[in-house]
């Protein structure tokens, strides 16, 4: 038996790992091979798969018609990445994510999700009042513009392609891929345009 | 279950607040437990996914919303290393030196007995409502869509059914619908306009509206 | 508003624990701060009680739930005290030593312009549904009755509504009616049998059925 | 300003009542006077209430017609007393009080709440799950008799009519006072016979 107060969470991670190990649940290495594994998850690989959609007319075809094929074509899969669903902002219509339920994410394309992705203010706001958030979060959309919030309460995950910011012609893949960030693949922001 | 984790609509909270340059762990601990989890559910293979989500909606609330992220992840992975009898609580409380709260227990739900696969009941375009259902323990329709009418967006391949698979009830798997709600049926005349939401939902939470 | 503060029907909470022999006040500041808030509405009149229920709903949740009672009182009237101009935070921030939480600003409800009493529109036996409203200021309707079928068992006297005088809305008094509803109207196949619950609603929260 | 530190809640409390009293707003001894009324909000005025009904059938027709008035009879009266209707156990029927949205009560009679009554626990369960609450709290009630839960969710203020106990009779008034509880009142238990 341990005290009677609560241990850190520090301490509890420890104590459950060493455990796992020492008593022989999980081989040596196995959550090193994990750390690997968590590596490969970075929304850096949802800029690209962004930049690729911008810039290859067929390539965004297929990424709207199997989102989760076309990810995999540039090497994106994995955990959480089972079957994704691509949803493109248009002028008209600004797509949005949320799990209201837990943090559901697209973990190969979005990465592991942020704090505040996570945190009760965006889970139980965004849903009943994103315009509010938005604007809160510094982008106010006109009442014209559409915004709708997709909450992943199923397996389906999704990333958002959000429009190419003006001033980017000629840019090329990787050019463009820098300019992509997170907040933009999850919908509560736009790609700037280059400065 | 009607929890506090079913946070989707629920009013009184403030700003979200962005951190700049967010890393991916704030504390090497936090790896650690998102590494416990991980590999408990694909290596050990000791608890599936719906169940480790029902663990962490049984922490107790206040617990729950006090937490971060990763103290959920660990108080879920650890309850459910404890159930399923891979370690010992209080083993595990001499190696932490101290107290580990875990999630209270399970209410089971009662189960349909179907286990067999069927063709999508609905097609793009259909009306459907959702069903006003209290199940005691796992489900994954938001408090917020119950007994609304909605209309499907998008038909996805079937998956395992999560009120049974968390619960040790025969595996089903069964298309789960994009279902679009107008602001105004879920949030009535405090509703932004124009502003939609798209609820994934499987198909025993819906009939025909 | 659809708030934390809306415990019933609420899962995933454990026992309740008895405390034998207890006391009124478990400290003495618990007793300040209830004489506090008395003194502000019955003697200071700075705020009224609907007023004083709203501040404590509107404490960030989180807050609200780890706090213990009297000091959701105290929070409760600390923020109308200063949100009313009473006293200044600053002030009250320095006395303290440290800094001192206050509820979330009011978001305010719309009025709907009526303020003459009436005759009570229901008798007992009547059959009423609860109006499915989502305001996003003060109300009394738990969320667990809204859209539900009851009947009314008894007429209370009017009282003042507290929607509007929560508000600084004009005070209109209305009849409230103690509305039972059965268990299963309530909770579906998950309710306990032989176990309704009586609510009490005001008038305009009601309509025929 | 103060520190950065969160004010523990006996100096914002003391903070409060410096200021109010310092800046002229209470006059003195407002606060004292205010203790003098909470002296008066006491339970055992409601177990004296339950005492008179089961010794005098007339009071007890008075205060199921008109509970206010008649707890007023016995000098029972003030904040939150101003609208009280009882409730009365039959054999068949057990009442119950709970207070969903905050944790009011009928003070002149059942005193200021204990915690328990004010815990999210009970709070959050008892209108959903009563019997499973009541055997938690060592009421066992058999499957015909009907619970009735009553939400204070309006300004009506409710006070439980226990049942009698057996083995009490020839017991003077005084005598039966002494054997009622609060929770009987609130309704989660049964007043035991004198053992």
């Amino acid at each position: 038996m341990g005290g009677d107060e609560i241990a850190s969470p520090e301490a509890r991670a420890d104590a459950v790992a060493e455990a796992l190990v020492e008593k022989g649940h999980l081989p040596e290495g196995a959550l090193d091979a994990v750390e690997r594994i968590e590596e490969g998850l970075d929304w850096h690989n949802g800029a690209r798969v962004v930049a690729r959609a911008w810039t290859d007319p067929a390539y965004r075809a297929r990424l709207l018609a199997d989102g989760t094929a076309a990810c995999a074509e540039l090497g994106f899969e994995g955990p959480q990445g089972e079957y994704i669903v691509v949803l493109e902002d248009t002028p008209e219509r600004k797509n949005l994510i949320v799990c209201t339920q837990c943090s559901c994410t697209a973990w190969p394309v979005l990465g592991l999700p942020p704090d505040w992705y996570k945190s009760p203010e965006y889970r139980a706001r965004v849903v009943r009042e994103p315009r509010r958030v938005l604007r809160e979060m510094g982008l106010e959309l006109e009442p014209e513009i559409e915004v709708r919030v997709w909450d992943t309460t199923a397996e389906t995950r999704y990333l958002v392609l959000p429009l190419r910011p003006e001033g980017t012609d000629g840019f090329t893949e990787d050019q463009l891929a820098a300019l992509v960030m997170r907040e933009a693949m999850i919908g509560v922001a736009r790609v700037p345009s280059p400065t | 279950m009607d929890g506090i984790y079913d946070l989707g609509g629920v009013a009184g909270f403030g700003a979200v607040e962005v951190e700049a340059d967010e890393p991916t762990f704030h504390e090497p601990w936090e790896a650690t437990a998102f590494r416990i989890n991980l590999a408990s559910i694909g290596f050990l293979r000791a608890y599936n996914a719906d169940e480790y989500r029902h663990a962490i909606e049984r922490m107790q609330p206040v617990h729950y919303l006090q937490a971060r992220y990763y103290e959920r992840v660990l108080t879920g992975a650890t309850t459910l290393l404890v159930e399923k009898g891979v370690l010992d609580l209080a083993d595990l409380e001499r190696r932490a030196g101290g107290r580990i709260p875990l999630a209270l227990p399970v209410r089971p739900n009662p189960g349909d007995g179907r286990s067999e696969p069927r063709e999508p009941r609905f097609r793009c375009g259909a009306r459907v409502r959702v069903r006003d259902d209290h199940k005691p323990g796992h489900t994954r329709v938001p408090r917020y869509v119950r007994g609304r009418t909605g209309t499907v967006v998008h038909v996805a391949p079937p998956f395992s059914y999560p009120d049974a698979s968390s619960h040790g009830l025969p595996k089903r798997c069964e298309a789960t619908y994009h279902v679009e709600f107008e602001a105004s049926e879920l949030w009535g005349d405090d509703a932004e306009t124009n502003a939609p939401v798209v609820v994934d939902l499987w198909e025993s939470y819906l009939e025909e509206a």
